[in-house]
C-alpha cells in the first residue's frame, strides 16, 4: 500500500520529506517515504548465530535499505575490540566483586554494539554514552582507568569530554540525547561536519525526553544518529511492559526520520546499518533511529538480582548468539584470523585488564576542597566560606590527632 | 486528640546498595509476636500491605516496584500478594507515573507510587507542581487527590551522582503538598499509613540510609494504634517527636539527620551537656509548637539537614524559631546542612554530610560564654 | 511493501498486536499490522468544502480504514451545537473585547472538532479538555458561565469536574493527557466501560508528556482516544517548525497503536472517525490517535497579534473551508434542515449567548479566604495563621474605613 | 573592583497581558540621545541585541522567540537583526530546549534562552537541576557551560494559572546555578549583559510585572560602563544595591518587590520613620556585606518577596541575617511574604501580594516601643 507523506491530502509535504536521501529513495526504489522511514521488514543480520555469513537475501536489506559488507580491516579492527571489550567487561565485574569499585553495569553481550558504537564514527564526531557503555567509551579513545572514576567513586566522572569527544557517561536516562542534539546544533550553525552518535536503552525511550531529542533533531535537521541498545530489560521490566510497538525502530517515522533494526550480537551487521547511517547523516540526510536487538547477559548492575524476573533459559538462548565467539568464526572462516592474531589481540586485551586492574587497585588519595573548586567557573563567597570552614574542620581533627575518619 | 509520639533510632553508617539483597530478606521474614528487630523497610512493605489490605482502591505503582520488589525491596511480596492489577511496573517514565497516579486519584484510587530515587523524580516535577499540589485547590475542593509519592531520599549510601539527592525543600516550598519524613523505624509504618489514609497528596521522603536500620517494634501494636486512631479521627501528622528530652540546647533534625543528632547529644551528655532532639516528622504541617517550646526552654538552637543550607527547609526552620523565639535566644540559631554544592562522588561524601563532630562544633559556638 | 510486526525476525510480537481489532483487520482486508496502525494514505473527507458529499471512493478510506456515514440524527445534533460553538466564541470575543472577560483563547473555526469531540461520548466517558476546548466543554452539558469562570479570572476552574466527566481545562501543555491515561486506567481496573477522551494541539504533541502518555495507555491498553486538533500553530510557531513526520498520526504506530488523520472542518467525518475511535476502544481496542486537519482562523488569544507571523490570504483560504457553512450547505442539500429548524437553532444559540453576557455581566464577590480555604482537603496550623492574619489585615482596613482596594 | 551599581525604579501596577502590544512597540523605538524613558523590556532586548553583536556565539533561542519576538516581545527584532540561525524557535518542549542548550554550549555556543512562563520551565526541572548545575562541577571544570535560562516569573498582571509562579527558590536552593533577579531597568541591561558573559549558568529571572516599567536611563552609556566593566575585569554579581537609605529598618526585596519596597519606605518616610530599602539583585551570590552592613545599622529588618514564605529564598536571607547580625537585632525580623497557597486567580491576586500596606504593618511590628 502506497501512502502519500503529505501532513493533509491538500498541503505540500514539509521540507525535509523532499530532502535528497529519502527522495532520491523514492525515486531510485519506487518505494513510499513510509517505506523509507519504516524499518526494513525484518532486522538487518549479516551473520548467523553460528558465524556464518548469510546470503544477501536473507540479510533483511530491501531496496532503500541496503547495506553492503564492511571491509576486511573494519571488521579485523572491530574483533580487537569485542575482546577487549569482553576482557573489560569481565575484568571490571571482577574489581567490583573485590570491592574495588563500587558499582559495574556491565555490557557483557552487547559487546557488539559498543565496539560498532565507536567505530562507526570519524575523529571530530562526538558520541554521548550511558553509564552502561563503558566498553565503547573505551573503544573511542578514553583512558580506561579514567573512565571507571564514575564507578570507583573518587568522582562524578573521570574524562574530559572535549578530548575524545565523548559526553560524559549519563545516568539519569535519555537526557543525553538532547545534549547530543544541542552539539550536533552548534556544528552544524558553525558549518562543521560533525555527526553525533546518541545512545540508549529499550527503557529509556520511554521517557519524555527520548522524544524531544527525536523530534529536535528531525525539526532542525541534524546529523545525529539515535542508537538504542535494545537489551531487553530496564532494570527488572522486560520490553513488552515498555513498549508495544512493532518495533522501537518504528517511532523514527513518527518523527519523520528512518528507522532500522539490526542484529545488534552482529558486529558485521552494525558496522553495515551505523556506518551507512553516519554516513547518510554527514551527508545531510537529518537524523536517523538505529534499534539494535541484543540482550543484557548479566545483572543490571552487582546490586541488581536477575534471578528474580527472568529464568536462566532465556539467558541461555542468549549465550547462543554471543557476539565475540560468532566473529571469531566468522573471521577464522574468512581466513581473516589465525591463531597468532588471535594471541596477539588477547595479549592487548591482558594489558588492558592489566592497566585497570593496577590503575583501580591504587588507593588514589581524594582532596575534600574538590567538593569547593568546581561548582562554578567563578565561585562565589558562600563557597568560599563554606571551604574555609571545612578546612578549619580537617585541620582542627587533624591537630587533635584524629585524623579524617 | 493527639495521638502518642513515641521514637527511638540507632545511628547508622554507610551501606552500600548490594545490601539491599539483605533488606530484601528481612522484609520477606514473617512476623514474630512482641517487639522485635525490625528494619525501616519492613515497616514500610507492611505499612502498603496493610494498606491494600484495608482498602481496595490503594494502588502501588512505579518502576520495578513488580515482580523485583523495587531497587530497596520495600515493595517486596506486594504483587505476589495482591496481584498485578493492585502493585505493578509501569514504562520508565516519572512524569508518566504521576500523572497517570493523578488521573486515577480523580477517578477513586489512592496510588502510592515510587519514584525510583530522589534525582528521578525531577522529570515529573511539572506534574508534582503544577497539578498534584493544585488540583484540590483549583476545584475548590471538588476533586480531592489522595496521593503519595514515595522518594527514597538524601546519600549516606556511597551512591553514584543523582542518587543522593536531598530534595525536600523543593517540595516544602510548594504549596499545596505535605511533606513527611520518617526517622524511626515506627514512624515509617505510621506515618506511611496516614499518608496513605490522607486525602491531601503527601511527598513521602524515605531517607534511603535508614532502610537497613533496625528499631525494636511490635508491629502488630502499631498496626491497632493505627486502628485505633482511624476510629479516634487522630492522627501524628503535624506533631514533630522530642526524640531525646535535654535541657541545654535543641537540636532540630528529620529524616536521615535525627540518628547523627542524637548520636551527638550522646556524645555531648558524656561532655556533660545536655542536649534536646527533636525530630521534625512531619516538614509540612510543620509543628511551631513543640519546636518553639524547647528553643524557649533551651535558649539555644542548631538546625540539622543534609541538603544544602541555603533557601531550604533548615532555613525555614531558623526564620520560624527566630520569628518566635527572638527574646528566648541566648546565641544565633546555628545550622549544620550539606554544603551548597552538588551531592559529591562516594569518597567524599563523608565531608559533605553533617557528622556529630560538625554538630558538636556548632553546638560549642552557641554562645555560652556570655 | 509488507512489514512484520515482530520486534525481531525471531521473537513473536507483544501482545496487543494480537488483539482483537488489530488481528481482525489484517486477517479480514490481508493488510499489515503497520497498514492497521499508520493512518490511511489520505485525511478522511466526507463532505468537501462547498458542504457536497463526497462519492465513497474519495472519501481517503481504505480496508481497515472504513467509515459509514453516521446517522441523520447525530448530524442534526452537531449542526445545532455547531452554530452554538460558533455563537459561543464570538460572543466570549466580544466579551474580552469589552473587559467583562480577561483572555479567551477562541476555537472559532475549529468548531466542528468541538462538538464531534462532544458528540462521540457517551454519559459515562470522560474528556481531558485545554483552554481553547471551552466549546467543547460546554457541548459537553457544563454551564457556560461555570466554564467561563478560568477566563474571567474569579477562580481557576469553576466547574466541578466529576459532575460531567471533564476534567478542569488545563494549561500546561499535555499534562491532562497523563491524567485521562490515569482515569482510564482507574475505570479499567473496576471493570468500567468508560472511554476516556484526551484533547490536545499541534505544539502540543512536540512535548514530553505526550510521549509517555501515548506509551502508557498503549502498554495498559487502555480505552483513550488522543485527539489532536492541529490546528497548524502554536501560538506564533507554524507546523513545520513543529515536526517533520509525514503526518502526527504517523506518530501513532510508533506506540502500537492505530492513528488517523481527518479533515477536522468536516463534522461528518470527525463524527464517523471519532465514533468507530470511541468504539474500538470501548470493545478493547487500546488507545488509538485521531489528528484533525483545521485552522485556528483568530489570534492564539486577544493578547496575540497574529499578523506578525501570517499573512492574510492563508487565513483567507481557510475561511472558505468553514465548517459551520460546510455543514448547512450540506444538511439543507439533504433535506434534513429547513429555515425553521435553522432558526430556532439561533435562537437556542442566542439564549445560550445572553446566559454569557448575563452571567459575566455581574460582578460576582471574591471571598478572601477562599485562598486557604481549598488548599488542602485538612489545614495546616500555618495556613490558618496565615488564613487569620489575612482577616485581620481586612478587619483593621475596614474599620480605618478604606475598605478593599 | 567593585562597578557602581545605581538603582531607581517606579513603584507600577497592575498590567494585562494584553498590553505586551505595547511593550513591543517600545522596543522597537530607536535610540535617543542622553537618559530617555526607558522600559525593562527594552532593556533586555537591548542587552541581547549588543552581545549578539559582540559575540557570534551568543544565540537565543526558545517559544515563538523568533518572528513574534516572544509572547513578551522581549526578543522582538532579534531574528530580523541577526537572522534565524542566531534567534529561532524550537519546538515546544522545554526540556528539549534546556536540553539542547546544555549541549550547545558544551560546543562553544553561549545560548540565552527563554522559558515562556515560570510555570512553564518546570519540564524543564530535571535538565536544570541535574545537568545545567553540575556539569560544570562533575567534569573538574573541563566543561565550562555558560547558559542563560530566561524566565519571566512572579504575578502582578492578572494572569491566569501557572502563569504567576515566583519559582526563585527552587533555582537558588540547587548548587551550581546562579540566580540574577534585576528590579530597575538599568540592572534590565546591566545584569543580563554579565549573565551572557558569564561562564557560569545563570538563571535569570525576569519580573514580568516590571516589563513595562520605565526609568530615565541612557543606554549608550549602560553600554559603555559594560565595556569598561569588561576591560577592568569587573562585574556586578554578587552585589546587592541600597535602593534607599535609611536608619531605622532595613527592608530586603528582589525583583518585582522592590518597586513595592520603596513604596512602603516613601510612605513610611511620611510618617516620620526611614527605611533603608536593599535591592538583593543576585540572589545567588549572595551578598551578605551589604545586608548585614544595613540591619547592624538599623536593627531591625523586614524581608519582602512574592513567593510562597516557606523554605524559600527569604527564609534565607531571615536565616543569614540572624546569624549574622544577632547581637544587633533590636525585634525578630519578620517576613512579608506571598501566603503559601497556589497563586490565586487574577481577581484574588491583589490579596495575595506583598503591599506598601502589609509591609508597613510589618515594620510597625518591629517592637519600636523596646
Ligand atoms: C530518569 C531516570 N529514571 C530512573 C533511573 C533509574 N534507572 C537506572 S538504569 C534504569 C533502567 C534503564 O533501562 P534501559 O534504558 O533499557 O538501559 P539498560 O540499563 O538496559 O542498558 C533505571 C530505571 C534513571 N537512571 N534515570
Ligand atoms: C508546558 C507549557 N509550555 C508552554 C506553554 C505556553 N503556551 C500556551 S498555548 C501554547 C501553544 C500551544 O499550541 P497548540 O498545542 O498547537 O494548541 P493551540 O493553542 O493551537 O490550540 C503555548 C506555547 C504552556 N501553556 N505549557
Ligand atoms: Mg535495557
Ligand atoms: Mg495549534
Amino acid at each position: 500500500m502506497t501512502i502519500s507523506a503529505n501532513h493533509t491530502a491538500h498541503d505540500p509535504g514539509p521540507q525535509t520529506v523532499n530532502a535528497d536521501p529519502v527522495a532520491e529513495a523514492v525515486r531510485k526504489f519506487g518505494i513510499t517515504v513510509e517505506d523509507y522511514m519504516l524499518p526494513a521488514r525484518h532486522q538487518i543480520q549479516m551473520v548467523d548465530p553460528g558465524g556464518r555469513l548469510k546470503p544477501d537475501s536473507e540479510q533483511g536489506t530491501e531496496p532503500g535499505h541496503e547495506y553492503p559488507l564492511p571491509g576486511a580491516e573494519e571488521l579485523l579492527a572491530a574483533y580487537e575490540q569485542l575482546v577487549i571489550g569482553r576482557r573489560v567487561n569481565d575484568q571490571n565485574s571482577a574489581l567490583v566483586r573485590q570491592g574495588r569499585m563500587a558499582v559495574y553495569p556491565s555490557s557483557h553481550g552487547q559487546e557488539a554494539c559498543q565496539v560498532a558504537a565507536a567505530l562507526c564514527l570519524s575523529e571530530g564526531d562526538w558520541m554521548f554514552p550511558t553509564y552502561r557503555d563503558s566498553v565503547a567509551v573505551m573503544a573511542r579513545g578514553v583512558d580506561p582507568v579514567q573512565t571507571m572514576t564514575l564507578f570507583r567513586g573518587d568522582w562524578h566522572s573521570g574524562y574530559d569530554p572535549m578530548k575524545h569527544r565523548v559526553g560524559i557517561q549519563c545516568t539519569p536516562l535519555t537526557t543525553q540525547l538532547l545534549h547530543a542534539v544541542g552539539v550536533a546544533h552548534a556544528a552544524k550553525l558553525r558549518g562543521e561536519n560533525t555527526v553525533v552518535l546518541a545512545m540508549c536503552g529499550d527503557g529509556a525511550t520511554s521517557e519524555g525526553d527520548f522524544h524531544e531529542a527525536l523530534n529536535f533533531a528531525a525539526v532542525f535537521h541534524l546529523p545525529v544518529v539515535f542508537f538504542v541498545q535494545n537489551n531487553k530489560y530496564a532494570i527488572s521490566v522486560p520490553l513488552a511492559h515498555q513498549s508495544v510497538a512493532p518495533s522501537l525502530a518504528h517511532k523514527a517515522v513518527g518523527y519523520g526520520m528512518a528507522g532500522e533494526r539490526v542484529d545488534g550480537n552482529d558486529v558485521v551487521a552494525l558496522l553495515a546499518v551505523l556506518d551507512r547511517a553516519v554516513k547518510l547523516a554527514r551527508d545531510g540526510s537529518g537524523p536517523l533511529l538505529v534499534e539494535a536487538n541484543t540482550y543484557r547477559m548479566q545483572a543490571h548492575t552487582n546490586a541488581d538480582d536477575a534471578t528474580r524476573y527472568r529464568q536462566d533459559s532465556e539467558v541461555a538462548e542468549w549465550l547462543a548468539k554471543d557476539p565475540v565467539s560468532r566473529m571469531k568464526t566468522y573471521l577464522t572462516g574468512r581466513g581473516l584470523l589465525d591463531d597468532e592474531t588471535d594471541f596477539r589481540i588477547a595479549e592487548k586485551a591482558e594489558a588492558i585488564a592489566t592497566r585497570l586492574r593496577d590503575g583501580l587497585g591504587e588507593d588514589v588519595p581524594v582532596d575534600p576542597q574538590d567538593l569547593f573548586r568546581h561548582v562554578f567557573a567563578s565561585p562565589t563567597p558562600q563557597l568560599l566560606e563554606q571551604s574555609a570552614m571545612l578546612a578549619d574542620e580537617l585541620a582542627r581533627e587533624e591537630s587533635s590527632g584524629e585524623g579524617a575518619k | 486528640m493527639s495521638p502518642t509520639v513515641t521514637t527511638s533510632s540507632e545511628a547508622n553508617g554507610n551501606v552500600s546498595a548490594a545490601t539491599a539483597r539483605a533488606a530484601a530478606s528481612a522484609a520477606a521474614t514473617a512476623e514474630a509476636e512482641g517487639p522485635q528487630p525490625v528494619t525501616m523497610a519492613k515497616a514500610l512493605n507492611t505499612a502498603m500491605a496493610d494498606a491494600m489490605q484495608a482498602d481496595p482502591s490503594v494502588l502501588v505503582f512505579g518502576e520495578d516496584v513488580g515482580m523485583l520488589g523495587g531497587v530497596f525491596r520495600i515493595t517486596d511480596g506486594l504483587t505476589k500478594t495482591f496481584g498485578e492489577q493492585r502493585c505493578f511496573d509501569t514504562p520508565l517514565a516519572e512524569s508518566g507515573i504521576v500523572g497517570m497516579a493523578v488521573g486515577m486519584a480523580m477517578n477513586g484510587m489512592r496510588p502510592v507510587i515510587e519514584m525510583q530515587f530522589d534525582a528521578f523524580a525531577y522529570p515529573a516535577f511539572e506534574q508534582i507542581v503544577s497539578h498534584v499540589a493544585k488540583m484540590h485547590n483549583r476545584t475548590k475542593g471538588a476533586l480531592k487527590l489522595p496521593l503519595v509519592i514515595r522518594v527514597p531520599y538524601a546519600g549516606g549510601i556511597g551512591g553514584v551522582e543523582h542518587h543522593c539527592d536531598s530534595s525536600e525543600s523543593y517540595y516544602a516550598h510548594t504549596a499545596g503538598l505535605k511533606v513527611f519524613t520518617p526517622a524511626t523505624v515506627a514512624d515509617g509504618y505510621r506515618m506511611l499509613r496516614e499518608a496513605i489514609d490522607s486525602d491531601d497528596p503527601v511527598m513521602f521522603m524515605e531517607p534511603k540510609k535508614l532502610y537497613w536500620s533496625k528499631d525494636m517494634v511490635d508491629l502488630e501494636e502499631l498496626r491497632e494504634q493505627h486502628s485505633a486512631n482511624v476510629a479516634a479521627g487522630t492522627s501524628s501528622e503535624g506533631r514533630a517527636a522530642v526524640a531525646r528530652p535535654g535541657t541545654d540546647a535543641t537540636l532540630i533534625a528529620y529524616g536521615p539527620s535525627v540518628p547523627t543528632a542524637l548520636a551527638a547529644a550522646a556524645a555531648a551528655a558524656e561532655e556533660g551537656r545536655s542536649l534536646e532532639v527533636i525530630d521534625v516528622r512531619t516538614i509540612v504541617p510543620f509543628d511551631d509548637e513543640t519546636v518553639s517550646a524547647s528553643v524557649r526552654k533551651t535558649g539555644r538552637a542548631v538546625v540539622i539537614a543534609e541538603a544544602h543550607g541555603f533557601a531550604s527547609v533548615s532555613s525555614e526552620i531558623v526564620a520560624r524559631i527566630q520569628e518566635r523565639c527572638f527574646h528566648y535566644l541566648a546565641a544565633p540559631i546555628r545550622r549544620v546542612t550539606g554544603f551548597d554544592v552538588p551531592y559529591p562522588a562516594p569518597k567524599l561524601e563523608h565531608y559533605y554530610l553533617p557528622s556529630v563532630d560538625r554538630i558538636l562544633d556548632a553546638v560549642d559556638d552557641l554562645q555560652w560564654e556570655d
